[in-house]
């Protein structure tokens, strides 16, 4: 009886998760809603007599798995959502389809096929005394070869993620001199000016005002910038306000030529050639980015 | 001893040893693969000197097991008319050779020279594995196998198009080498024998249905390797682009084995069917004839005209083998020997010329005669011998080819007979426009052969003229074989309506 | 009826080493064109010594069979074994007998004569042993020709003699006119050798054999209508050779040979193996009257066009060559009509193989003489600077037209009268041709030897070397007295009889006959008429437009233009109809089919959209595809 | 019983395809692949209870092990490509086409 609730609790919610999972416009949300379906799915797992798996779904899935997603989410940028709006036609439709139809294809199948009681696992443990001395027992004598196999792949995956989030440097590493050089060839020989020093806020997002009296939109951070502009916490005063939202809108804003000449992505050096010819396209948008502001600063 | 073995052995050796020469000593290589290619020149012939003309029909015989679980041999034996189709192979490979040696070292080309002579070397194998093998299936690896060196052969070291008509040329094979794969699969299946070994399988198919499809299966793969009307298309570009010695082995032996297969395959395996197709297949051979040869005389290409005029000597051998007589059978085969002959002359003339010139049009050559004496007069032979001028070896077989069938068949022998006309219009005209007339400006300081292309040239036109008027040595080897083959297809003897009293001459004595 | 056993096998003696006469001259021929430009200096002694020599071993053997009785002339010299194939077995040997040593004379013995002549007449010409060597090679494969004992070694020696031919007539390769008359005879002649072929098909399946003395014993078992069609065939390879209509036409243009080579070749010797065919063939045509009506007709259809082309001629040489033409008719005529005119044929053959040689010869002189120009119109008055050449060819020129008691006076008139005999349309036909004869031989020796002298200004003509002079009256000799010594007497039908058998009655000859004399009148006509106009009066320098009929004659009675419109203008249309069929129809089919299905790929791979979410979706389709198919199978 | 197991996890496998089908951030498949892989592996451990046999639960484990190592080294790839091409979405490297 208690397994019975607890599945249909269980199924309930995992289901509503898997849902949320696909449905849900932002990354981070899809994977609070996996780590809930992967919980639940523990649960059913120490309910049917796996109490190893159970253990093993929430320290490996549900802790090390899940933080990966969530760290790579980060990395590549949690701030946005995803547009749901299917490009490929009718990929969706036939995606749903074909969806439902595999759906109620297996479960008419399993739900006609005639099935007995469970056996049970209390007899196939009982040798061992346990569930997990009789998984150990099967994994070090008969599947030891496979589980030695799997600590190859498991290395050699480690090896494969190292080589490929490895970046490559393409010039040599700029030293002092290069650095102390680019910077006085560059248009901020100095640093960047702080943020303003009459903060009523929070200090790191009020532009600075320059001795002559103009605001400087160098001084603050874009991220801030953004942050600000979307919850509407602009200074009241309308040429700080104004700064901000151009540093929100364009991006980078004022970089010193000195600054980015180092910080920019090695990726900007190599040579056009070496890149697949699509790519140039792809990056367009980027490119546009980042010389939007020299020609702010033409006008 | 196993001689077909070491026949085929000895050139894969001698590639392999070709290959592995140390690069910018070329020449070493050339000299390498003559010598070998003379070897086996010298062993065929104390091969050939051990055979029992009136011996078992097949001799030097191997068989072992190559795939025991589906009765694959490894089983190599020769008659006469084998024997004499290895011969044309391994004396055209040494001239080929020779002749090839600076053809594969343009410097522009930047291709590997040792390569190409390798190649030749293992195709050499190929073809003496081709003729010899009597396990259909051994034979139809080799039959498949040889495309490869020649694809190559044909593809890296042939004329600007070269790449089109190799990639024409390997298309049109496999499309037949399928549709064989398949009979062959199925006649072992049919036959529930257990073996692929020729012999055995004779009169296995009992089925008049069966028989023809499996028929068509093996005939139409060695219709496009003939190549017989309508499939001939790819020989003119194949043979135009190919490099002049493999040219020579393309048409002078590589072909051969298609016609070689209808007479050992097609008609023995299946000799009511192909008592059936007789008719539709002497259509093709004389429509071959006829259309090859006027096709032939529109050319401007000589490369080109050439390849065509062999779809007409294709059509006389396809002719001659399904002619049913034995003189039309001993025709064909001896006709597959001399057009090789025949054919590598004129190919290797014309290659000679191609190079002195740089062109192989027609229209860019006049007066070469004058000049080049020696070469023009050699091209003349073999243009004769093309058009089968008694006193050369190729009238002999023509006129067998043609009096036999005309024993059977009236009508196509007569209608072929126009081919005769038609063959002294391509080539003479060809001749007319090329060597006679006044002098072209350009082939002015065209040199006359050296000595390595008199060498090439003598001993063809040397062996055209002493089979020409003593071809008896030739047809004693290819008569039994011939004679075997008829009866297992139960071909009518031939009698005379009114047949003279069988006294010797002059009895009166 | 003759039978097998009359052949007599021979191995020993002089006619067992009868091969000599062939192995000889291709001896030469062959160290000739092998030994290169090593041979130039002595080569033309040694083409003449081959020739002379094989002259020599001929007399021997002559003289050899002359010592056997009359029935025992015939005899086998077997060489070897050349073709055992399975039913067709052929043994080469040599056939000497009265009727191929009749020829093997003629051929060596003029050809010896014409090589010598041509030791003058190529003096200069750089490429002289090239032409010995090729000359050897006629004499040899004429000799295999009229030797073989059967109709596959004939074959060989025939077709040998077309490739000789060609090789001469194109001698000056360099000349286009050269190149392509060469080229022309050899595939005229071919459309000939066809027919011979067919022949000997015919022939071997008939009877099982090609050999002379088993076919020709058994040729009267056969149907006829089997025997008329080898006699047809043969007579087409016949008309080949022989410039018989309707295969004549290679005959004017092969004159662009030098003029030894139309002398021996193209009047003495070869254009007369299709006369030797037929009468060696006899027996089948024989038994077969309707092939014999038609070789009688074509005979007679050529001595008429021969002579009429021979009227408008300007050129020597081609005016020569029409008369060739026609003297052939008159040998085809005999030769249709049995053994009674069979010696006639053969008779008029050897003394025209004189008379003809040597006035082919003359002219040759004349050109030398005149810088190869061969316009009689620029000739003129030349009996004064060159006695020995206006003596000897006005001797062949009497023989030719008949006059009384020289060569062709003999020959002819036998001819005429067997055939008034035979046929009188055919006869009197014949008669005019005699006629015109007599006009155009006549019109060729005034315009050349006499009137006034129109030569261009820097003809210098002279009297030819000894080298040359000799030959010429050698052979005028023979042209004088060969046909007399021949036919009266009826000696030489004795002769020939046990070879061609023997006709019911023997032909008596009647010198004053109603035909002859009308022949004479006419012949007389024809020469009085020729002086008229070409001896007395002037010669324009330019030929005259002349009327529709003159054209017709000098136009080779359309004969060119009736094979441009019939064979060569379709063929050559036939020949790109079928190049274009060939690259745009067979070869388009195939690269069509490539095409299409290149195409169709083409198509297909825009499936491959590059979406990894399509190709996943079509993966779970056939995922969930396949879940189905399991339940269906499953549940069947 | 069984059949409700069963049942939960052809559901859940069917939604993870759909998701995998239909959305285009890289991260987001993913996580809707596992979710694929968790659905199998709930079926394992329920067919290994039905059978009494413990097998299921061992390839459960590895399936485990396997997907940690997918996650490991498809996330890595997904890196790169975003730091080439700023972007996540699997429409955007279709450079593999035709």
């Amino acid at each position: 009886m208690g397994e019975t609730i607890t599945f249909w609790v269980l199924a309930v919610v995992s289901v509503a998760a898997a849902f949320g999972l696909v449905f849900s416009r932002k990354a981070v949300y899809s994977a609070l809603m996996l780590g809930v379906v992967m919980l639940s799915l523990a649960v059913l797992y120490a309910v049917q007599d796996a109490p190893f798996l159970a253990v093993v779904q929430i320290i490996v899935y549900t802790g090390a798995v899940m933080m990966l997603f969530l760290f790579v989410l980060m990395l590549v940028g949690v701030d946005s959502s995803d547009s749901l709006v299917e490009t490929i036609k009718g990929q969706r439709f036939w995606a749903i389809i074909a969806g439902l139809g595999f759906a109620v294809l297996l479960a008419a199948g399993i739900g006609n096929a005639v099935v007995g009681e469970p056996a049970g696992l209390a007899e196939a443990v009982k040798a061992d005394g346990g569930n997990v001395p009789a998984l150990a027992r099967l994994i070090f004598t008969r599947y030891v070869f496979a589980f030695e196999v799997t600590s190859a792949l498991l290395i050699t995956a480690a090896l494969g993620a190292m080589v490929l989030a490895h970046r490559e440097r393409t010039a040599p590493k700029p030293t002092q001199k290069d650095l102390a050089r680019a910077r006085f060839l560059g248009d901020h020989p100095t640093p960047l000016p702080g943020p303003g020093t009459y903060a009523r806020h929070n200090a790191i997002d009020m532009p600075a005002l320059l001795p002559d009296g103009s605001v400087s939109e160098l001084s603050v951070n874009r991220y801030i910038a953004r942050y600000d502009v979307e919850r509407g916490r602009l200074p009241e005063n309308p040429r700080l306000a104004q700064a901000l939202r151009n540093v929100a809108k364009g991006p980078a804003t004022e970089q010193p030529k000195v600054v980015r000449a180092v910080a920019e992505e090695p990726e900007a050096r190599v040579p056009a050639d070496d890149r697949p010819p699509v790519s140039q396209a792809a990056g367009l948008p980027a490119e546009g980015r980042t010389e939007g502001p020299v020609e702010e600063e033409g006008k | 001893m196993p001689w077909l073995s070491i026949l085929m052995g000895v050139p894969v050796v001698g590639a392999l040893a070709v290959a592995a020469v140390p690069k910018g000593s070329d020449k070493l290589a050339k000299q390498l693969t003559l010598g070998v290619s003379l070897v086996v020149l010298v062993l065929t012939l104390a091969m050939a000197a051990q055979f029992d003309r009136s011996g078992a029909r097949y001799q030097f015989s191997e068989v072992h097991d190559w795939i025991p679980s589906f009765g694959v041999h490894y089983a190599v034996a020769v008659d006469g008319i084998a024997l004499v189709l290895i011969a044309l192979a391994v004396v055209l490979v040494p001239i080929v050779v020779l002749a090839s040696w600076h053809d594969a070292d343009r410097p522009e080309a930047k291709r590997s020279v040792k390569t190409y002579f390798a190649l030749i070397l293992v195709l050499e194998a190929m073809m003496i594995g081709v003729f010899a093998a009597t396990d259909v299936f051994l034979f139809y690896v080799f039959f498949e196998a040889m495309l490869i060196p020649m694809y190559f052969m044909i593809g890296s070291y042939g004329g600007a198009q070269r790449s089109y008509a190799a990639v024409k040329f390997l298309l049109y094979s496999l499309f037949g080498g399928l549709l064989m794969l398949v009979a062959v699969i199925a006649l072992y299946a049919i036959a529930a024998k257990g073996t692929f070994l020729q012999p055995e399988l004779l009169g296995a198919i009992k089925d008049p249905t069966t028989q023809k499809w499996l028929f068509l299966g093996f005939f139409i793969a060695f219709a496009v390797k003939a190549p017989v009307w309508p499939f001939h298309t790819w020989l003119p570009d194949a043979a135009a682009q190919a490099p002049a010695g493999a040219a020579v082995l393309l048409v002078g032996v590589l072909d051969k084995v298609g016609t070689y297969g209808m007479l050992r395959f097609c008609l023995e395996l299946f000799p009511d069917a192909a008592k059936f197709f007789t008719p539709l297949i002497l259509t093709l051979s004389v429509i071959g004839i006829v259309y090859g040869a006027i096709v032939a005389i529109g050319q401007t290409d000589m490369k080109r005209l050439i390849a065509y005029t062999s779809i007409s000597h294709f059509g006389f051998i396809t002719m001659g083998v399904f002619a049913m007589s034995a003189d039309a059978g001993a025709g064909a085969t001896l006709y597959m020997v001399n057009h090789g002959f025949s054919t590598g002359a004129l190919f290797l003339l014309a290659g000679f010329l191609i190079n002195r010139r740089g062109s192989q049009y027609i229209a860019d050559y006049g007066g070469v005669q004058k000049v080049a004496p020696v070469l023009a007069g050699t091209f003349l032979v073999a243009g004769l011998s093309s058009l089968s001028l008694p006193g050369l070896s190729t009238f002999v077989s023509e006129f067998l080819v043609l009096i036999g069938t005309f024993e059977n068949y009236v009508v196509p022998a007569v209608i072929a007979l126009s081919g005769m006309v038609l063959a002294a219009v391509y080539i003479l005209w060809m001749y007319q426009r090329m060597m006679g007339g006044p002098v072209q400006e350009s082939v002015k300081a065209l040199p006359d052969l050296n000595l390595r292309e008199k060498f090439v040239v003598a001993p063809l036109i040397a062996l055209l003229v002493v089979f020409g008027f003593f071809p008896k040595p030739l047809l004693d080897v290819v008569n039994p074989a011939v004679h075997q083959t008829l009866t297992t297809v139960h071909a009518p003897q031939f009698t005379p309506a009114i047949p003279v009293t069988a006294e010797k001459k002059g009895a009166g004595q | 009826m003759e039978t097998a056993a009359d052949f007599v096998q021979h191995s020993g003696g002089v006619i067992g080493a009868s091969w000599l006469t062939i192995a000889l001259p291709l001896l030469g021929a062959a160290i000739l064109l092998l030994g290169g430009r090593r041979t130039d200096r002595w080569g033309h002694l040694l083409g003449v010594a081959m020739s002379l020599a094989s002259f020599v071993v001929a007399v021997l053997v002559f003289f050899e069979l002359l010592g056997f009785g009359a029935d025992q002339r015939r005899r086998v010299v077997e060489l070897y074994d050349f073709l055992p194939s399975g039913s067709l077995h052929v043994e080469m040997g040599l056939l000497l007998d009265p009727l191929s040593i009749s020829f093997v004379l003629l051929i060596t013995g003029v050809g010896s004569l014409i090589h010598i002549y041509s030791i003058g007449y190529m003096a200069h010409d750089p490429g002289r042993r090239r032409f010995f060597a090729y000359l050897n090679l006629f004499v040899a494969a004429m000799l295999l020709l009229v030797l073989a004992d059967n109709y596959l070694g004939l074959y060989i020696g025939w077709e040998g003699v077309g490739l000789a031919s060609y090789l001469l007539i194109g001698f000056w390769q360099h000349k286009p006119s050269a190149a392509a008359a060469a080229k022309k005879a050899f595939i005229v002649n071919r459309v000939g050798d066809m027919g011979l072929a067919l022949g000997i098909f015919v022939v071997f399946t008939t009877f099982g054999t090609i050999a002379f003395n088993q076919v020709l014993p058994a040729a009267h078992g056969a149907s006829e209508g089997t025997l008329t069609l080898i006699g047809l065939a043969l007579l087409l390879g016949a008309c080949g050779k022989s410039a018989q209509l309707p295969l004549q036409s290679w005959l004017l243009d092969a004159m662009e040979g030098p003029t030894p080579v139309s002398a021996l070749i193209h009047a003495a010797t070869m254009v007369t193996a299709g006369v030797y065919l037929v009468v060696r063939s006899g027996p089948i045509f024989e038994a077969a009257p309707t092939a014999q009506l038609v070789v009688t007709i074509v005979g007679v259809a050529t001595l008429l066009a021969g002579a009429i082309i021979g009227t408008a001629k300007d050129d020597i040489k081609k005016a020569l060559a029409g008369s060739t033409m026609s003297q052939i008719g008159y040998m085809m005529l005999a030769a249709g009509l049995g053994p009674v005119g069979y010696a006639f044929a053969i008779a008029h053959l050897i003394a025209h193989g004189f008379f003809k040689a040597s006035m082919f010869l003359g002219a040759g002189s004349v050109m030398h003489a005149m810088n190869d120009e061969v316009d009689m119109r620029k000739f003129g008055g030349l009996a004064s600077v060159m006695k020995i050449t206006w003596i000897t060819f006005g001797l062949g020129y009497l023989a030719i037209i008949g006059f009384p008691l020289l060569s062709g006076y003999w020959t002819k008139d036998g001819i005429i009268e067997t055939a008034m005999e035979h046929n009188p349309i055919l006869g009197w036909l014949a008669v005019i041709g005699a006629g015109i004869t007599g006009f155009y031989m006549s019109r060729l020796f005034f315009m050349t030897f006499h009137g006034r002298r129109r030569w261009d200004a820097d003809a210098h003509p002279h009297e030819s070397p000894a080298v040359m002079t000799w030959p010429l009256i050698i052979l005028s000799i023979g042209s004088v007295f060969g046909g007399g010594f021949l036919i009266v007497g009826n000696r030489f039908m004795e002769f020939l009889a046990p070879a061609v058998g023997r006709p019911e009655e023997m032909p008596s000859f009647h010198p004053f006959s109603l035909t002859g004399l009308v022949t004479l009148a006419l012949v007389a006509v024809g020469v009085a008429y020729a002086w008229m106009r070409y001896g007395r009066s002037e010669v324009p320098a330019v030929a005259p437009r002349g009327s529709f009929l003159t054209t017709f004659a000098r136009r080779d009675l359309y004969g060119d233009a009736l094979n441009e419109a019939l064979f060569m203008r379709p063929g050559q249309w036939l020949t790109r109809l079928a190049v274009f069929f060939d690259n745009r129809g067979v070869d388009g089919l195939v690269n069509g089919l490539a095409a299409l299905v290149g195409g169709t790929s083409g198509r297909l791979r825009r499936i491959q959209t590059g979406y990894v979410r399509s190709y996943a979706l079509s993966i779970f389709f056939g995922a969930a595809l396949l879940v189905g198919a399991w339940f269906v199978v499953g549940n069947l | 019983m069984t059949t409700h197991y069963l049942v939960l996890s052809a559901l859940l496998f069917a939604i993870g395809a759909v998701g995998v089908l239909v959305r285009r951030n890289a991260i987001v498949v993913f996580m809707c692949v596992e979710l694929m892989l968790n659905a199998c592996n709930l079926a394992f451990v329920t067919f290994a209870r039905q059978h009494g046999n413990l097998q299921g639960q061992i390839i459960a484990f590895f399936v485990m092990i396997v997907a940690a190592a997918e996650v490991v080294v498809g996330l890595a790839i997904i890196v790169t490509i975003f730091r080439t091409r700023r972007s996540a979405s699997v429409d955007d490297a279709n450079l593999l086409k035709y």
